[in-house]
């Protein structure tokens, strides 16, 4: 991590930290305007910080750290998909105060060559407050913006068990789209959706090792601060092994996250990016379930109420878990050693 | 009150068909709390009077004298037929009923039992924030001032002590000697002055657990369980009420259950997916495994040949197989899972709403001796490892 | 467990004992041929001691538990055969002194039905000392004694890292049989191939319970012995966690075994009691294979050295893994719930 | 010696695979410990002569002078060849070499650097009976007498003592006060009196480790490495001396034989088993992450950014991936893995004979610090929970 990059970073996880554990979206959602975080990996030419997708990482961890509620993820993926269409104008709006959401796992939706957009988007956050939608057809040969406030969209607040995102079902019944918010189309459609998945799943990945590594942080400090049977519970050698295996573990998924990053550099549409990605992304975030598991194990009856954070950390890390492609990714891994079965 | 064990397992079935709540599941399913203390008093008046509800009531009293294998026929068939768990009623009629009976004096046994038959409520004030599974370091203090004890603490997991008339409460009458020495047994009356209740709002949403606040709460001495100071003991009989019971109906309800993942893996169209059946052909036996533990441990019990240790294996089984068996369903549901649905008031404890069954699950291995402290005796007293030097402090 | 069986059991563990661990073939064949343990499982009616498939499981267990090399399982499987055919000729010839073996894993061959013998049969103990060999087809239309010292059989020596069985390989080339050997033809066939399986089956899970018992005696003996930083490896939490739950697996390994046998009962041949039998051996064996895992590790150097017993229950776990129907025992589980895939 | 990285790995790749000797897995699959050694001196005489054996030895030295950087080009290209590990020339060329180079006298290193280029070789007499994991217990004693130690005491575990010329030997001068500031450093020679080898059988039917047997022997005062009390910093720098680098080669390795576990894959027949397609998908991730830490150990190593802890990380890591690789591989493998094949000698950590390499494997969870004294020094160095104290005894 560059300097520049480490400073702002640090400056992300104070500004962060003071707001709270889970803070609410309508207070760190502007914040991540004002401070510029969306411009994070747009190129320095086009008025952005240049930090490309290992910067945008560092400030997917410090959401996952923080548990943050701002939809930075999906606004990330539409400025992703402007940078790629090199187009300024949504460059310049999504920077300073629009808001254009993404669905977090594939839709299965259809895009005609005349724009007209039917099927199903999940898991698309925040999208009552968006003003548009970046979708891509099923098909991969069309992405696209969308305008939320038409006719024939249906959206559907599905309340979920991580209160940290407010996901949506949009159901598209043959909305027309507008020609001028068509990004890709073709080949160079599918080369951007690889790249919003690559994207998709790396912030994915970060988001589960800067939770992981809160939740067992607190949850070290909890033990030391517990006594049972006249001791602080983190004298108990049982217990401190499973800290140190769980540390082993977040330590790794860093680990293999930086080094996957490096490798991708700035080949993020290529399908090695969409590889590392799938593999660092299922890598992270069964580590964050793991851990977020034993978050509540070791904090006993305490973890298990309400007014505890125990709980946020786990159901983020489930959710996580079902976001992007689920559970296939390990499949994917292996299609990429041995040739899809 | 002998009978032959098929004979008895044919007529609870039989009764059980007749009786059981239509579609109690669905009813319970997003309903509040006072709606399901009304059907848990309704379901329960029906098992009174069928004496379902106390077998294991001394002789004498009405379903009482059973033996042990026909309580566990009872619970078999219970699980079987996916009853309601009485869950309600649990501490009155095992922890209360079982304590008074063996250690209360006849007035106390007179003017509580028949309450239990009719319905009156119990809780269980053991647990304390800083206590979890060490009742030595009960720190909640009764001075006694003439013929009432004083009490002010606090306890917690106090299952659904909001709606309890009665509780069950150890509290440290003597911070001299050692911990265990110190501590008496008392019943409290939940209307006293300077007695209040508050739910904890839990992770899955459910709120059946509360904290109870004792504020200057008086309790005649007459209400004393055991001798001042006997309280260890006693609370080790309330606590060993139900052993054993409770674990054979909540595995044979667990493998009963597994329909309900091969139901999902049907509906989510991965029945055919071969990683998935090789994790569910690796949790039958598991499940199995936990019906057998616990099946042979009341066999133990029965005959008198229970050791050290047993009952922690048992608990400690069950407790990682109900882990394994809820977060495999979580992961078989995928996305659709991470939803939130209505939970299941008293619905056990795989209802299908598979996030709130895996983090349910945490009860069993937090609450009545965490796997941790199972562990500690498995290792201990089972093996003969040695413990830690009572005196290795930092 | 009744009384009789209880008191023979007791008396095999203290012969075995005895004879130390892993004591070899040609001094512990013979105890089991003098003391009558052939004929544990033989009905009362043919001169046995009618304890049935529980009673042939306590002692498999034993098997287990001193890394018996006698060859045991194979000749109890051959003798379930004959008391399945009634042939009270072999029950009393297997029972005082020959020896047949057995394969224990399913052979691939076929029997014609004037009985001639084509294919292989592998994982087959001890063919070197045995008159004849217990054969199924593949089809499962025809189970037949096999007499070894003929033309067309090519028997081959496998040696396994586990030392306490000799695996051989059994390669027929139109091998004449001796229709006067077949046991069981057609549906007969198909229910005695059922009941050999199950009883193999439960005998590999009670052979694995055996061995996981007495791996964790042994383990938790050498870390109260063993001492490190001053004090005996038994006093760190850690190990006594991990103990514990070896302790836990072993005893609902167990708990499953005896159950199943209970609900087998003289059901020996039902699809019921293959199907548990499946089950039980499926758990046991990777029980024993955790725990002796577990051993070696918890052992340390000491462990990893020949002259120590650690390896030996190892190589023996793992050869249990892999005898039977091996892995697939999940899927079949998996198949009695679902239905077939 | 400094040059552009990717000149040197250019280079180095072009080098290994004009001399790597040709089919040397099958030259050494089941053959005798002489034909090895006499394999590994032929290789190892490539490598100095191309300046590949000693690229950490200081500036001066053939070969000698490269950074860290360099030497872990080196490596990865050594993994990527799968070039023949000069696990012989190991304790020499590392432990021996780097030993002498902080802490010898000018004398010393005369007396043994260049020998070691010539093919001296050298083994660890650190580990005893008695003392695992905890150098602190060393027992074997070394009395002074003249200008002579005397020694009497066993060590275990030295790799490859049978065919070394020099021991560097870790011996008690002090029984009184704490016991690391009693321990003294010594290079033994292996021809003095008194000195026995006893190989040690291991149950993969390897004999790489022995035991070392002394009984009297007698070690000049000038063999002293440090003064006498200083052995346990002098251990440590030995024990510094390739921290890093072999698990860069190791892990890249590993990665580089995920395709065995894919031909035994196809080799068996069970290529698109979905259920094993899973623990594939699990695992190598795992394993790019193995490299990724060690990548970056090394990383820390040259910046000097390195926390306590890191290290344990790294090979705590590298550990249970290696033991997860070898199971996987052993149970695909099935029944046919079960069957005893020849062994290949220094064939490295996975070497496709399953069993040989799963048991190998616990060489690493075992040995150089115990994966539970790695989580120990894990939670008490960087995750700063308490150590037991220190007088806490039974």
């Amino acid at each position: 991590m560059n300097a520049e990059l480490s400073e702002l970073r640090d400056s992300a996880r104070q500004v962060l930290a003071a707001e709270g554990l889970a803070a609410p979206e309508d207070k760190t959602w502007p914040l991540a305007l004002d401070l510029g975080w969306l411009l994070v990996a747009v190129p320095e030419a086009q008025g952005g910080l240049g930090q490309g997708l290992a910067g945008a990482c560092a400030f997917h961890a410090e959401m996952g750290r923080s548990l943050c509620a701002a939809p930075y993820l999906p606004a990330m993926l539409a400025m992703e998909a402007a940078i790629h269409a090199g187009r300024e104008d949504w460059i310049e709006r999504l920077g300073a105060s629009g808001f254009v959401t993404a669905p977090l796992v594939d839709p299965t939706l259809t895009i005609t060559d005349g724009g007209i957009v039917a099927g199903m988007a999940s898991a698309v956050p925040s999208a009552d407050r968006a003003s548009h939608v970046l979708l891509g057809s099923e098909a991969g040969d069309c992405v696209a913006l969308v305008a939320l406030q038409q006719a024939g969209i249906d959206a559907r607040h599905r309340e979920t068990w991580d209160t940290t995102r407010r996901l949506f079902d949009l159901r598209f019944d043959n909305v027309a789209g507008d020609p001028s918010l068509v990004l890709a189309r073709g080949n160079d459609a599918h080369v951007l959706s690889r790249r919003l998945a690559t994207h998709r799943d790396f912030a994915l990945a970060a988001d589960a090792v800067g939770g992981a590594a809160t939740a067992l942080e607190m949850t070290v400090e909890y033990l030391k601060t517990r006594r049972q049977f006249g001791r602080p519970l983190a004298l108990f050698q049982a217990l401190k092994h499973r800290c140190a295996d769980l540390k082993a573990r977040i330590a790794a998924a860093e680990a293999l996250l930086a080094d996957s990053l490096v490798r991708v550099g700035t080949e993020v549409d290529s399908e090695r990016a969409e590889a590392l990605g799938k593999a660092a992304k299922s890598f992270a975030v069964s580590a964050y379930a793991a851990v977020a598991e034993e978050m509540l194990q070791l904090h006993g009856g305490i973890g298990m109420t309400a007014e505890h954070a125990c709980h946020l950390f786990l159901k983020r890390a489930l959710l996580d878990e079902q976001l992007g492609r689920c559970t296939s990714y390990e499949l994917d891994v292996a299609d990429t050693l041995l040739g899809a079965g | 009150m002998s009978q032959a064990p098929e004979a008895l397992r044919t007529e609870v079935r039989a009764w059980l068909q007749n009786n059981i709540p239509r579609d109690w599941r669905a009813a319970m399913t997003g309903t509040d709390q006072d709606a399901f203390v009304r059907a848990q008093r309704e379901w329960f008046g029906k098992l009174v009077k069928a004496g379902y509800a106390t077998p294991h009531w001394p002789e004498g009293w009405p379903g009482g004298g059973r033996s042990l294998a026909e309580q566990k026929i009872i619970y078999e068939e219970v699980a079987r037929a996916d009853a309601p768990r009485l869950i309600l009623f649990f501490v009155a009629l095992y922890h209360a009923a079982c304590t008074l009976i063996e250690w209360g004096t006849d007035e106390q046994k007179r003017a509580h039992l028949p309450g239990i038959l009719d319905g009156k409520l119990w809780c269980q004030g053991f647990s304390e924030p800083n206590a979890g599974s060490d009742l030595a370091a009960v720190r909640t203090r009764a001075e006694l001032r003439g013929d009432r004890y004083v009490i002010n603490g606090q306890k917690i997991w106090s299952t659904l002590a909001q709606h309890a008339d009665y509780c069950l409460l150890l509290v440290r009458t003597d911070t001299a000697g050692p911990p265990q020495a110190g501590l008496t047994y008392l019943l409290l009356d939940m209307r006293s002055k300077g007695v209040s209740v508050r739910p904890i709002a839990q992770i899955t949403g459910d709120d059946e657990f509360s904290e109870i606040f004792l504020d200057d709460v008086e309790v005649p001495v007459s209400d004393r369980v055991g001798g001042e100071g006997q309280g260890w003991a006693v609370a080790q009989s309330t606590l060993a009420s139900e052993r054993g019971l409770t674990l054979v109906e909540l595995s044979h309800r667990m493998r009963y259950a597994l329909n309900r993942i091969t139901g999902l893996m049907r509906a989510r169209g991965v029945a055919g997916d071969a990683a998935l059946r090789r994790d569910l052909g690796r949790l039958a036996p598991k499940v199995d495994a936990a019906c057998a533990l616990a099946d042979q441990y009341l066999l133990k019990r029965i005959e008198n040949t229970e050791a050290p240790g047993d009952a922690s294996i048992v608990k400690l089984h069950y407790a990682r197989t109900l882990r394994d068996f809820t977060a495999l369903g979580l992961r078989i549901a995928g996305l659709q899972g991470q939803y939130r649905e209505p939970f299941i008031r008293g619905g056990g404890m795989e209802t299908g709403n598979w996030p709130f069954d895996f983090m349910n699950s945490y009860n069993w291995t937090i609450a009545g001796g965490s796997d941790e402290i199972q562990r500690n005796i498995i290792a201990e007293r089972m093996l003969g490892m040695p413990r830690e030097p009572k005196d290795w402090r930092l």
